[in-house]
Parts: structure tokens; sequence; C-alpha cells
């Protein structure tokens, strides 16, 4: 099956295309002028990743970020269009005793260091990632600086 | 001889701050590449999250010391969305200019820096000379030269000073006279353009997947702009276009930045021609609400990106912050492949290196 | 709109002369800074010039200061600390202290002070010898010949305003925002009063308890109040909150 | 036997049996010879108050010693001459430098004039470091060969006929031959320092060595070919009786000019120590009153490149229409610092170029323009035009 090639998919497009591929395991959460926002289980992350790069053309990630809800944490994506101004964010939950999600850096070559990054602030493993290493803090650090449970010195 | 590593950093003429390229070179042609960052890291997303927010403004400031107007406006952004106010018209034309003003100076201390990436010291003095005039309009504007701290949430600092907009028109001219005198340098020099011309190579594609952004980006071909494609404040009201070269090498990223410098003097015009009266700042609520709000903005070196949680307390809950030079500057293997050791600076110079807002 | 450079560019046709209209250019820079005096100046001799509202270290107008600590709470450096001084005229006070080695210049002590005691001074030569040399006590900030310029306003304007279409009252924090009273938490403890910088707060009995002894609760003179805060803070109970007008 | 104040005559040096260069007047030797007198006359004089009638005395001022030392005062003024000359060109390309640049450039003593004192004093002061696991011996002795050779080859370019330190029938080739050993010296300080920067760029220095020798030779031999002889003076004179060679040899000219930029190692072709990827190249571990002599060094080679081309081009110390009797090294000076003021102006505009480019220029341009001038002065003067 050859799917349709979206150079610029509209905000309803997208929507749609979405909910019919993916049905409940993705939930869109709302959306606003060139802003979808939805929410995918880590299971098809890789898959929706590679359906959002491939057909619907986001061809950037923006920005890979986590945040420590401490019930849970939250990985964001960022994934912008470049024909229309574009942009998804989606957000996959991890619980907190299973921090492993799949790498979308093979799609998204601009995403690798984003993950690097929230791995070593955040100690979420991104599998499939080519070289998942320290970054910005020194190879030997053992605590993920960024969790909520590391308190700064003057922190109240 | 056979292959051998050369670490180029972190104290290096060519890396412009404290990071590090290890390249490994047969002869002088260089086979990989492996950038080295995080000398400068301090936790710059945690330390926001012990502060108010109008006090992470002139922490905003220091992320880049050249591009501070940009991402302190930026953080005001993403605060004003979380706080739904909307900026007084004319603050936003101020912004606007304030902007443009930023992106004309931070192009310049590029222009500057890759002369003397390329061994010219005269492009250097001369961009450098031209820039002190958009510094002293900071100085003007908002009483400092470089970390301006002039965006609040709501609106701006101040408004604009008694015949502010006579000093910017003049200045606008001048230096677009100016301009061309430094173009006479490079462009109109046959060595610079040897130097420029064919090293660096990225197609299209490559550079939208490397996450390259900015001008690195448009260089490369691809047609997107966030003020224009993603219009915040007045960008849309006024007439402008995007510059874009499909070059792909060190030359078109260099031409992309030359032009937007013209753009934006004409930003600047006609944003105070078309300036109205009116408040300049709102007074925004101390206690943000609850909720996830993400701003972008056009920064002088990229797309940067701020991603807000909210609590519904004075302080956020989580402050993330895309630096387009951390992505871009990740790139640089894939820049710097096959090329030769004096292309490292003429390639990596295009990528306008700033290591506050890379490491945060 | 069209590209000024990227479409001229191509029709340059002075590219094509190898590197000649370079040493043309730089010739003709030689001429002309022979006869002109080249713009770099020579720094610590000549100065350049600076507006009277350039942000540098801050000062203190001793007098004007009523030692509310906002300036200490918003300095996003915590490089203002209050200290108690024993002034000649006004006795026993509480001013602010500036570590200007902390300082990052950004002017929001001077922007938030209600009273606009703390100014930006146009000084910015801060070298000292010692890092004690560059706490700056309230005296040392004081600066001499400061004038209205130093001051920086906050001309906010409410939002609500604007919404009526009011574009010329400006305010501030200071202005608006004033503590309310959740009477069901006082104790009456006349904390508060006692803390209050301005006078502002003045504790009036409304009855009588159980035991004959008097109920009093805070007043709070809306004219004088400056928003500080400083008696939310000190309440033990936390009775007092600030109502935030926007 | 005369009286003592007798001794102190300024004799005519020529008159000396001992004199070492024939029937030519040579200034320098008699300045050192004139202050041997004044110098030697004195403690003659004092030896002889105290102690009338002895032969010390007699020796101090006798044709012998007087030669001897005269000719090591001559060496010394010769050093001094060059010196001066150094410093000045030195004041010269800041100042131009930063005229061009639109900034003040030296600051100390008379219009800046003492900067460069000032900061070889400062390099003076500094500590002597030598890197632990550097090949010592090569590096202390690369730098000692390349600044030795630099000073030596300065102090053998003559200002006039009358300025010299020595007036070989093969004077061209001599400075030629010393001028290209620093470039090889380059390579193994290069190597020696134990640094991969400073390795880069020794290796720079070989390929651009090789690939601009070439073509300077090449217009060496026009030159010589077209004066007929590689002794400096009668290059200078035939040019002063025919024509500058620049008019008929202009190809050579900027070939020549281009070449000897690069051999001098100045922008546009600072390859082996281009600072902004291999930070000093191969000067990295240089430190102290070392880096100091090497960028002396640099500028006598600048200053010997450009009194070359004064020399083979400009007609050297001879004007034409003019009676060149007219303080003839002050002329020769003169063009000097014009071509040296071009090197300058070519420093303040252009960029740094690529290795493959340098070689490419070198093999491909250079070296066939070389040829071509060559064989223009072979039509010339098989066609006897000159």
């Amino acid at each position: 099956m050859t799917e349709q090639f979206y150079e610029a998919p509209t905000v309803e497009q997208v929507s749609e295309l979405v909910a019919a591929k993916f049905g409940k395991a993705v939930q869109l959460k709302g959306s606003k002028p060139r802003r979808v926002y939805m929410s995918a289980d880590k299971g098809v992350l890789f898959e929706l990743a590679t359906y959002i790069h491939d057909v619907l053309n986001f061809e950037q990630a923006s920005s890979v970020c986590a945040v420590d809800y401490e019930s849970h944490m939250t990985v964001v994506y960022h994934l912008s269009n470049y024909f229309n101004g574009m942009m998804i964010e989606l957000t996959v939950d991890l619980a907190n005793d299973d921090l492993t999600v799949a790498s979308v850096a093979p799609i998204w070559g601009g995403a690798n260091w984003h993950e690097r990054e929230t791995y070593e602030l955040f100690g979420i493993v991104f599998e499939g990632h080519p070289k998942l290493e320290r970054l910005l803090t020194p190879a030997d650090y053992q605590f993920f600086p960024f969790r909520r449970s590391y308190k700064l010195r003057r922190s109240d | 001889m056979s292959k051998m590593w050369v670490t180029m950093g972190p104290q290096h003429p060519f890396s412009h701050g404290l990071w590090t390229l290890k390249v490994q070179v047969d002869g002088e042609v260089i086979q990989d590449a492996e950038p080295v960052i995080g000398y400068l890291h301090r936790g710059w997303e945690k330390e926001c999250e012990n502060r108010t927010y109008p006090q992470i403004i002139p922490m905003a400031d220091r992320l880049c010391y050249s591009a501070s107007m940009t991402w302190s406006h930026l953080y005001c952004k993403v605060a004003e969305e979380a706080m739904e106010i909307e900026v007084p018209e004319r603050a936003q034309y101020i912004r606007v200019i304030a902007d443009e003003i930023c992106r004309i100076q931070s192009h310049l201390m590029w222009l500057a820096a890759m002369g003397t990436d390329l061994g010219n010291l005269t492009i250097f003095l001369w961009a450098l000379r031209e820039r002190e005039w958009f510094l002293d309009l900071n100085v003007k504007l908002c009483g400092q030269r470089l970390t301006t701290n002039f965006p609040r949430i709501g609106g701006v600092r101040n408004d604009m000073p008694y015949l502010f907009e006579r000093d910017l028109m003049r200045v606008v001219d001048l230096f677009e006279k100016r301009l061309w005198d430094i173009i006479a340098l490079t462009d109109d020099n046959a060595i610079f353009m040897s130097r420029m011309q064919g090293v660096g190579h990225v197609t299209r594609k490559e550079a939208a997947n490397l996450g390259l952004t900015g001008p690195s980006m448009r260089g490369c071909g691809v047609n997107f702009d966030v003020r224009r494609d993603d219009p915040y404040m007045v960008y849309d009201e006024l007439d402008w276009e995007v510059a874009v070269c499909d070059d792909g090498d060190s030359y078109g990223r260099y031409k992309v930045r030359i032009e937007e410098m013209f753009q934006s003097c004409e930003i600047i015009r006609q944003a105070v021609a078309k300036m109205p009266d009116g408040p300049t700042r709102v007074k925004a609520p101390r206690n943000v609400p609850e909720g996830t709000h993400v701003a972008r903005l056009e920064d002088p070196r990229g797309e940067s990106l701020m991603y807000l949680v909210s609590d519904g307390t004075d302080r956020p809950y989580r402050l993330k912050v895309r630096s387009p030079i951390f992505v871009n500057v990740s790139a640089s293997k894939r820049l710097v492949q096959g090329g030769r050791m004096a292309d490292v600076p003429a390639i990596m110079g295009t990528i306008d290196m700033c290591l506050g807002e890379t490491d945060r | 709109m069209a590209m000024k450079y990227l479409d001229k560019y191509p029709k340059n046709n002075s590219r094509h002369l190898w590197v000649l209209k370079s040493f043309y250019t730089t010739f003709k820079q030689i001429i002309k800074t022979t006869r002109h005096r080249p713009v770099t100046i020579m720094y610590p001799y000549e100065k350049e010039w600076i507006p009277d509202y350039y942000r540098g270290r801050p000062g203190l107008v001793f007098d004007k200061c009523v030692g509310c600590g906002i300036c200490e709470r918003i300095c996003p450096t915590t490089c203002i600390e209050m200290v108690e001084v024993d002034d000649a005229k006004a006795g026993k006070v509480v001013r602010p202290q500036v570590n200007v080695g902390r300082c990052m210049m950004c002017g929001y002590c001077a922007e938030y002070c209600p009273t606009k005691a703390m100014i930006t001074t146009p000084e910015y030569e801060l070298a000292a010898y010692t890092r004690e040399g560059l706490i700056f006590d309230p005296y040392q900030l004081a600066y001499e010949g400061h004038n209205e310029e130093m001051q920086v306003h906050m001309h906010e304007h409410l939002l609500s305003d604007l919404q009526k279409g009011i574009t010329d009252n400006p305010v501030n924090a200071s202005l608006v925002d004033r503590p309310a009273l959740d009477d069901a938490k006082c104790i009456g403890c006349s904390r508060c009063a006692k803390e209050c910088p301005v006078g502002a707060v003045e504790m009036i009995v409304v009855g009588e308890n159980d035991k004959g002894k008097p109920i009093k609760r805070p007043k709070f003179d809306e004219a004088k109040c400056i928003a500080c805060e400083k008696c939310v803070m000190i309440c033990p109970k936390d009775a007092l909150a600030l109502k935030e007008v926007l | 036997m005369a009286p003592i104040s007798n001794w102190v005559t300024f004799a005519n040096p020529m008159d000396n049996p001992l004199y070492q260069f024939g029937a030519v007047y040579n200034l320098p030797y008699d300045v050192g010879y004139k202050i041997w007198q004044l110098l030697g006359g004195l403690i003659a004089w004092l030896l002889d108050v105290l102690v009338p009638g002895n032969g010390v005395s007699l020796w101090l001022v006798g044709n012998a010693v007087s030669n001897a030392l005269a000719l090591v005062l001559m060496i010394i003024v010769v050093f001094a001459v060059c010196f001066i000359v150094n410093l000045t060109m030195i004041w010269i390309e800041r100042k131009v430098l930063g005229r061009l640049m639109d900034r003040r450039a030296t600051r100390i003593g008379p219009l800046g004039y003492l900067q460069c004192l000032g900061d070889g004093l400062k390099t003076f002061l500094k500590e002597h470091i030598v890197p632990d696991k550097a090949d010592t011996k090569g590096y202390m002795w690369a730098v000692s060969i390349i600044i030795g050779s630099s000073v030596l080859v300065a102090g053998m370019i003559p200002l006039s006929y009358r300025f010299f330190l020595a007036d070989y029938g093969s004077g061209l080739l001599i400075i030629f031959g010393l001028f290209s050993i620093a470039p090889f010296m380059i390579l193994v300080a290069g190597w020696s320092q134990n640094n991969k920067y400073a390795l880069l760029g020794g290796m720079r220095a070989a390929a651009q060595m090789i690939s601009y020798e070439v073509p300077m030779l090449v217009v060496f031999a026009s030159v010589a070919l077209m004066a007929g002889s590689f002794n400096i003076n009668e290059i200078v004179g035939y040019q002063n009786d025919n024509v500058w060679f620049i008019v008929p040899q202009i190809i050579g000219f900027v070939v020549f000019m281009i070449a000897a930029t690069a051999e001098a190692e100045r922008i546009p072709f600072d390859l082996p120590e281009a600072e902004a990827e291999l930070v000093e190249g191969w000067q990295t571990e240089y430190g102290g009153m070392k880096w100091g002599l090497i960028m002396l060094s640099d500028y006598f080679r600048g200053y010997v490149a450009c009194a070359l081309g004064a020399i083979m081009f400009l007609g050297g110390w001879t004007l034409p229409f003019v009676d060149d009797s007219f303080l003839p090294e002050i002329v020769f000076l003169l063009k000097v610092i014009l071509l040296f003021f071009i090197m300058v102006w070519t420093r303040g505009t252009l960029c740094r170029i690529r290795t493959d480019q340098i070689l490419n220029i070198g093999w491909k341009i250079l070296l066939p323009l070389a040829v071509l001038n060559l064989f223009v002065v072979v039509v010339l003067k098989v066609g006897g035009l000159v």
C-alpha cells in the first residue's frame, strides 16, 4: 500500500490522518492554528514518528525534552514542517520504573543530541540511539541533575 | 603520514568559545570529526525552576551575549502565552525593532569572526566598527550594550527614548552604505571566495534532517523562517523577504546572513514608519495558571524554542530551551568531513558558535 | 520588497577584478583615516558618551528609602541584602547593601523600587582590590549628582484598563496591589503593624472576646501602602494575601 | 714617534695596507675604523700616560689591530642599521595596518615608534620554557638557525655601492641560498616540538617552500640573465645604465613579489602559522624571547624579500634622471619601504589561502608565468634589445 505524500498538511489533515492510522494509541489533545497537540503510547512512538516524517513531511525535530512530573515522566517532541510552519507537540508518558523509549534519532538526525541531553539529565534511555553517552556533564557523573528529586542548594 | 586525531579546542582560536572539535586528519584531509561540548554547562534550566518569572528575564539575556534581546524576548513570549496576555501594539513594534537591531549586531559579530577565521583582521575590525553603532543604539534604548534586559512579560521595559527614531534611521542608512565596503573585502575578493565556495556542502534534505536552522539552513535552500511562516509580533504586517540561497556551502550561508542584514534594515525602517502610539507594557500576573506552553522565535542563529511547564505558582515547573547552535553544532561532523584542516574555520565559522546557549 | 543583496550580487561585475576592488577599498580607508582620527577611543583617558540612564552599578538615595526589601526579593542574583544601619538622622533603619561583585546590572532593584530610592548609576568601573571592597554598604551606594534620569519607571497598564480603552493611566504593582485580610485566620497579633515600613497598617479594635480582651484587626491605609508584602510574609497564620489587580 | 694626540687623526681606512675591499670605499668599515681610532686611541693614550713609551699602545693603534677591530665594529654597525630598519618596518606595518583598520595602532614613544622595543622587553622578561617531550636539540637548534640565517641574510643585503658586508660575484645566489634555509628549518622545528599543530605547520612550510622557490629561482635566473651577472652591484649598475627591470620584466616582478611574500610567510601565504586552525602553527610551543626573536626574524625576512625586489626590479639605490650621489642608502631604503607597504597593504586586504590552493597557485600559475618571463628575457636578449 502506497501512502499519499503530504507536503504541507493542514491541521485538520494531520489530526484526521493520525487518528485514522493509529486509532486509540494516539490521543489528540487539541489544536491551535499551526499547532497540533497529541499524546502517544510508548509502543507506537517509532512507527508514529516514521509516519509523521515520511508521510506528513515533518522534516525536523525541533526539540526533544523531558519533564519530570514526579508521578511519571513525559518525553515531549516538537516536530516542525518546513512548508507551512506547522508544529506537532507529541508527548509520551513513561512510568517511573520503566524509563525507556524508542529513539527517533535514526529518523531525525537533529534529535540526536537532544536525546543524549535528555538521557544524561533525566536518565531516560532511548533505545536504538547511535551513541547514548553523556554530553554536557562529565562522563563519570552518577546522577541525573534535572530530576525533581535532585535539589539545588538554595531551593526551598 | 598515518591518520591522527587533532583536538581543536577548548582553547583554540577557531572555536569562539569553550568547545572542542576532535578531527581525524589524513595529512590535511579530514576523515572524521567529533564535537565535544559541555564545558560551560551551568544548569540554566534547573536554575530557572528556583526563580520567579520576572527574575528569569535577565538570566535569559545571559544565554547568548550577542543575541540577548531575542532570548529574553522568547522567554517573555512563552510567559505571555502562559499568562494569556497580549502585548500592546506599540510594544510589539518596539520589540521588532529591538530584535532586528540585535540580529544585525549579531550577524556583524559573526562577520567579524568569519574574517579572523579566514586570516583577515580588517573584516573583523570594520565589522566591529559598524556593530558599535548598534550597541550604542542598545545603550540608548535600554541602558546597556549587550545584556539588554529589555523585554518584559507583557511589553517592554521602557518606551523609546527621545530622538531614538532619528538616531535609528541615521544608523540604518549609514550602515547600509558601509556594509558594501565590507562586501568589497569579501565578495569582490577572489581569495575569500575561493575559501568559502564549495566547502561544507550540505543538501537541502540533509540540512532539514540534521536540524540546521536559521541562516545555516536557509543557505542550504530550505525556505523557512519563523518570522514569516509562524509569525509573531508584527512581522506579518511588514513587507520583507526571507533570504534563501540554494548553494548549500559556506558561501551560501554567508550570502544569506548578509542579505538578512539588509532585510533587517528594511524591517526597522518600516516598523518605525508604522509605529502607533500607546502603552508599552501590561501588568503581568504573578502566578501562572497550570499548563504547558511552547513558543518559538527566529534567533539570529536559528530557530530558538522554549517549552514552559507551569504549575500555578510564581516559578516555572520546567523551562526547556532549544538552542539553535546546540543542534547546528551536532551536525559539524557531517559538515567538516571530507574538507581540509584549513576549511574547519571556514565551515564552523558559518555556524556562528555561541557557547552560552549551547551548553546552557 | 526585493532582495537588496542577493538580487544585486549576480550583476556585480567588480568581482571579476580578482582582488583589485578590495585593494581599492582598503586604500581608500588608509587615505580616510590618515585625514581623520580613527574611531577607536583611548579608553582610560577618554571615555565614550553614555546617557544618564545607563545601567551601571545600583545607587541609593538614602533619604527616600523606606527599607521595604522589595529590591532584595526581586534581585535575580541575590546580591542585595538588607542591613541595619545607625543613621544620624533617622536612627536605626534597614537599608540595602549590594554586593556589586555578584550584581549583573539588570536594574530590577531600581525598576521595582516603590519610592524610587534605588537608582541605576552610570558608574561602570568597579574594580576593587578585595572581594570585600565590592560589597557596597548603603552609604557607599549613594551617587553624587543623581538626577531624575537615573530612576527607572515602570509604566505598566492594567489589562482591564486596556480592554476598557483607557491607555493613559500607567500604574505599577506598588500602586494597585494591596494586601487583603482573611478575617477568620487573623489572631490580631499586630505583627504586620510593627513590620510595615511605611506605617500603613493600623490595628483597630473591632470588638471584645469572651475573656474581655479587645480583638484587634489590621486596617490598611491604601494611600500609604506600597505593596511590599512584608506584612504578608510576617503573618504567622497566613491571614494576609496580596490581592493582585490586573 | 708621533705624539699620542696625532693617533686620532681619522685616517683614511683605505690607506691601511690590510684594507679588505680593494679599491671600493666601504662606509660601514670606515665608520668602524673611525670608532676604533677614537676608542683605541683613547686606550692607547691612557696606557701611554700611565706607562710612557710602552709597545702595547703602539700595537693597539697599529694597522693589524685597527683592521681587525674595524671589521668587528663594521659588523656591529651593519647589524645595528638592519635592526633599526627592521624596527621601523615593524612600526610601519603596525601603523599602516592600524590606519587601514580604522584604529590607532602603536602608542608608545613619539608616534608610537618605541612600541616594538617595549614588546621586545616584555618578551625578554618571559620565562624560557622547553616542552617536556620535545626533542630539545632540534627544538633549540632549529630556532637558532632560523633566527641566525635570517639575521645573516639581512646583513648580506647591500644598502648601496659603498654600504655592504661583502661584494661577491654571485651575491644574489648567496642571498637566495641563505634566504631559503629557514623554511627547511621550520620543518625541523615543527617536528621537534612534539605538537600536532606544529607538525602540520612544518609540513605546510615544506610544501610551500618547494612550490615557491622554483618560480622564484626562475625569476632570479631571468634577472641575472638580463644583467649578465649575479653580482648585485652589476645588476644595479646595469639597471641604472639601461632601464629598471620592472619595465621589461613586469611579469617577473609580480611573480617575485608573490613568491617572496610566501617565502617570508606573510598573509595571504602564512599557512605554516595559520592561527585560525593551527593555533600558531610551527611556533606553537615557542615562548618568551624565542618567540620574540622568531617574530623579529620574520620581519628580517620580509625586509630581505623587499630589498631583493628593490635590487632586482627597482634599480637598487639609483634614481633615474637624478644625480645618484644623493644618499644612496636612503633612496634604497625608501624603495624597500615602498615594497613593504605593498606587502602590508596586501596583508590588510586579503584572507589566508588554503594549502591546496597555495600549491595550485605556485605550480600552475606562478611557474608558467616565471617561465614566460624568462622567455621574454631570452627574446629580448637574443633580439639585442637590451
